[in-house]
């Protein structure tokens, strides 16, 4: 924050997913609090983290799973007591449109289904949700072979909605985004619910209005504004 | 010791993506540099953009392109029944346009170096255009497309989000080690991810350096 | 009739215009192109040889048409079967001595030569006294070892025609003297004519059966050995040469007189 | 129209990074062109490794070394109270790294291109090594050159991985174009990615025609 | 006591080897060498301009030592003060005529030109007649141009020894003459001793004080022209050579007899 202005520049860290919602929520918490600005960082959850850990003067951070927050916390790297969940989210299975061969979990083994695209399980969110959910369903082994991994959920989104693949797994709020090109087959319950965890950076040097950027996430503002691209309560 | 599977595929994957884009490489840059034409400046421009876009993006293109559904990619599927998608093949087509500029570039400023008096001896011992450049103009061209072909068996050796959009991420079928450095680090798992650069580079710096090696041995006076 | 030329072409680099209208006929077997540094007959060679296009004219050898603007002739440089001697040799710096010899012979890319092949280029090495140089790089040359290995090269493939640019410049005198008489055994055995450019008046004496005497781009004087033209005007130096290239060793006190005067 | 902020900033940070890359590059391949010494091969396969990263193990490989709490970055911040992270110096850094394997192959093959008879004929002439450097070999390797420079400032151009990783994704302050065209697919809004891939790619192609010409222009007779 | 050389050097390129062993010494303003071809001459002025590094002895011009391998000294070529002309010329492509001659002149990298200096390079392109050619680059030059080119950019620094490989080979008689002299002059109004390599026994007659023949590495025999060695073999053509280096013109006959054997 340049001295020059009396504003102060907030710094949030947050999961590609939440881009448009962010954006918006970041519009309306700036004016309410005059003389804040709040400025975007966008991308995985990993490099986030990772920027995190290397210093990087981000002040609020906020993740698409809770196990990086727990490794932000274990690391130090975030301020004891500051973590709240602001949204949750749903697991779904989503064909492509215009394929009608999957019309549920059961169907994944057919051999008409030759690709299944979800997150990877080893650095994505979604496809840990994903594995999970298969493994309990005893359908892992069997499906593992026909799994593409998409680095983000993102790319498991592109893959069905070009048709490439028969089916995959996404959130909820992914497939709202693309409505017109797949479709819900089913909302997979998974066992941990999808929460969104968010945070004060321990190196933040705002931390006061990095709280209040926190509280506003929960406020009803900023709720009425992330279900609006699908999210759910916490 | 780590599983090597997604190291051989990537060696597999960029010598067959180098080996390709050495032709179209060699081609488009004797074009270039041999003859004037109009917008050829412009062509070269255009041959040199794939390296421009980010590579995701440049993969998400691809897909359009080469996709079951996108419109090369759905004529090779009604045709011959064959898709590139998630198959090591589409890899190497990935690989191949990633790493294509490279070598173009590398090539085209070699045979502009190649003195024009030596093809004309040639010419005048009785070759055609063909042998001329065969003969004459590639081996004295041999240093800097080496360097252009080793820029580029790198860079496809490295690629990670052109191919991996195209190939996906299948293990043991098409995790490529870039991407299983890439999981490695996304995970937190750094010791995997630093036992997998090592080999990596090792590997990596085996081969650029015995192919040094032999360029020099092989190489002529002057 | 063996070489008929007729060609123009003009050159520009800067401000500079260069205008080569060279026009010449031949019917010996051996001709000279004389004249002063930068007159055109590089230019002029190089327009038979096929590596610079003239934009008007004709070009003949042995009958065959070359290059004929009228009538839309371009022969490409490979057909038209001629022997070249670069005035820098423009020897392939990634071959050997042999190799280079050897380039016409070897056709197709990879074959390995044939024993005839190899005994040729033996045959031709020997007769150059460079075979001891076979295996080495042109860059491991010395001047004069440089052109000789651009003369075997050029003469392995029996040309119909020999074009050579300054070939014995850079030889010493023995060499300079031995290399002239292969050079005339060739010819004779193959029945190659030589055109040569030479600054040497000694090449013109033994080679200038026709003597070519250029000067700013244009041919200024043609002497047929037999047209026997009197030396009337002894104050020109082009003229004291062709003279000289007529009356041979014949008249020593002529020669003297030149060689004096030509230092 | 979409906002061009991304665009400059890329420029600028492009520009900047080519420029850093082009002074180490030219002198790595200067000294491994024209010097014979023991791991030469070595030093130039190390030096063209990071071509063979990941860029966002790069990146993280970067931010492990520039990183407010890394080994180079930490005392950075100590001594000068700076830090790379989050700043579009950082992105600078990060471009140089991944665009300077570019330049460094091509400047060394260009500078092996060049006869070193010229060079003593220069030196006998009076000049000092640098000298001979500076009026003869880079002159004579322009061609090879230039090749380099545009195949690194179209790569420095286009990085993203790296990029994000070391300066972050800020709208308005770090985002370059490929991070804005990558949002643009993530977000699924096609019609500015192509749009925001079309205007990056006119730039580039306006800048490489520009440079090609220009380098035509100035070049000498041969 | 101006040049004195006694060095050694071999050169190895695959199985070939040559050794060069070249010792002499003259107290003349002008030195000749001669000998075969690859017989060391140009190896031997590379080592003086020290573009060739001796593996043994001593080399010192006008007294000053350049190279000596016991006290260790071995000055850069920059230092050497040494002009040179190359055999293949190596002329720079990227510069002009005019940018070539004056590279010596321009120490600092972007500084103009003075006048002075300009007016120097004009003169010097003047009396070379290539002013024409100021413009031109390299590939745009005859064979004879880039050669007096060569020599321009030589000699526009005043070196304290000049060293020239070939010079006149690509010129034609009339220039070859006028550069004879041209460079005579320069030799007298800087004092600048001249070393030339040449296969033409003109060059022998009017720059051979000294005559130091070459022959397979090794100098062969050193004729100075104050020692009137007697003609006692003639049947050797060195010794003519020698001979007749130092009966000049003054010996008409014998210069017919050597030109009639050394055509
Ligand atoms: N780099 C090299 N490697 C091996 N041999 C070499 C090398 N350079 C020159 N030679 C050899 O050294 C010998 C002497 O060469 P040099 O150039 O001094 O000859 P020269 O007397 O100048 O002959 P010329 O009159 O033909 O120019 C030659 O036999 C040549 O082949
Ligand atoms: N590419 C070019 N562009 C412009 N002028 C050129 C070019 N090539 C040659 N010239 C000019 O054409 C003229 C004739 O050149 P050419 O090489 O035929 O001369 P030459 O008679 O062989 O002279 P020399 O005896 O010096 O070799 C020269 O004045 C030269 O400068
Ligand atoms: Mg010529
Ligand atoms: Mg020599």
């Amino acid at each position: 924050a340049s001295p020059a202005s009396a504003e102060t520049e907030i710094l949030v860290s947050a999961a590609a997913s939440l881009t448009e919602s962010f954006k918006e929520i970041g519009k309306s918490f700036a004016e309410k609090n005059p003389g804040v600005k709040v400025s975007f960082n966008f991308a995985a959850t990993g490099p986030l983290l990772q920027q995190i850990a290397q210093g990087a003067p981000a002040d609020v951070f906020a993740s698409a799973d809770q196990e990086s927050m727990d490794k932000a916390e274990k690391g130090g790297f975030i301020l004891p007591g500051s973590r709240i969940n602001f949204a949750g989210n749903s697991l779904v299975l989503i064909a492509p449109v215009n394929m009608p061969v999957v019309t549920g979990l059961g169907d994944l083994k057919s051999g008409r289904v030759q690709k299944i695209a979800m997150g990877n399980p080893e650095s994505v969110p979604v496809g840990r949700y994903t594995k999970a959910v298969l493994e309990k369903q005893g359908l892992w082994d069997t499906l593992a072979p026909k799994c593409v991994m998409g680095i983000s959920v993102k790319q498991a989104l592109e893959y069905v909605m070009r048709g490439e693949v028969e089916a995959g797994f996404v959130y909820a709020t992914d497939a709202a985004v693309a409505r017109d090109k797949v479709r819900v087959v089913a909302e997979i319950p998974t066992d941990k619910a999808i929460v969104y965890p968010v945070a004060v950076v321990a190196g933040s040097v705002n931390k006061e209005k990095a709280q209040a950027f926190i509280q506003y996430l929960r406020s009803p503002e900023a709720q009425t504004i992330l279900a609006k691209y699908g999210f759910k309560k916490p | 010791m780590p599983d090597l599977t997604p190291l051989w595929l990537t060696l597999r994957i960029a010598s067959f993506a180098t080996a390709i884009a050495f032709v179209f490489a060699v081609g488009f840059a004797w074009l270039t540099a041999r003859f004037s034409f109009w917008g050829r400046d412009f062509l070269d421009a255009i041959l040199t953009l794939p390296l421009v876009m980010p590579p995701t993006v440049l993969g998400y293109y691809l897909i359009v392109v080469w996709g079951r559904n996108g419109w090369l990619g759905s004529w090779l599927n009604a045709h011959f029944g064959i898709s590139l998608m998630f198959t090591w093949q589409g890899a190497v087509v990935a690989a191949t346009v990633v790493s294509f500029p490279l070598l173009f570039k590398s090539a085209r400023a070699a045979f502009e170096g190649v003195s024009t008096e030596y093809e004309q001896a040639a010419r005048i011992l009785g070759d055609t255009e063909l042998q001329v450049f065969f003969r004459i103009t590639l081996p004295l061209a041999v240093r800097g497309l080496l360097a252009g072909t080793m820029l580029a068996f790198a860079r496809a050796m490295g690629d990670f989000g052109a191919t991996l959009m195209v190939a996906g991420n299948i293990e043991g079928k098409t995790q490529t080690a870039a991407m299983a450095v890439f999981d490695a680090v996304q995970a937190g798992d750094y010791t995997l991810a630093n036992t997998l650069v090592a080999i990596m580079s090792v590997v990596c710096v085996t081969i650029l350096v015995m192919t040094n090696k032999l360029a020099n041995r092989g190489r002529a006076g002057r | 009739m063996r070489l008929e030329i007729d060609i123009r072409k003009t050159l520009q680099s800067g401000d500079r215009r260069f205008e080569l209208e060279a026009a010449f006929s031949s019917q010996d077997d051996l001709t000279v192109i004389f004249g002063a540094s930068g007159s055109g007959k590089s230019l002029t060679i190089q327009a038979i040889a096929g590596l610079v296009t003239p934009e008007q004219g004709r070009i003949a050898v042995g009958g065959k048409t070359l290059f004929d603007f009228h009538q839309d002739i371009n022969l490409p440089a490979r057909k038209r079967g001629v022997g070249y001697l670069f005035q820098d040799y423009a020897l392939f710096p990634h071959l050997t001595v042999r190799e280079n010899i050897a380039y016409p012979l070897r056709k197709a890319w990879y074959l390995k030569l044939s024993l005839d092949d190899l005994q040729e280029v033996a045959e031709i090495m020997a007769s150059f006294e460079i075979a001891h140089l076979a295996a080495s790089y042109p860059a491991e040359l010395s001047g004069g070892q440089k052109q000789r290995v651009a003369l075997a090269r050029a003469m392995i493939k029996k040309p119909s025609i020999l074009l050579l640019d300054e070939p014995f410049s850079a030889l010493d005198s023995m060499l300079r003297h031995r290399m002239r008489m292969e050079l005339l055994e060739i010819r004779q055995r193959f029945d190659v004519p030589l055109v040569v450019i030479t600054h040497d008046p000694a090449d013109v004496e033994v080679f200038g059966d026709t003597l070519v005497i250029f000067a700013n781009g244009r041919v200024e004087e043609v002497c047929g050995r037999k047209k026997l033209a009197a030396p009337e005007n002894e104050d020109g130096w082009r003229t004291k040469v062709c003279w000289r290239a007529q009356w041979k060793k014949e008249n020593l006190v002529a020669q003297n007189f030149a060689m004096a005067s030509g230092i």
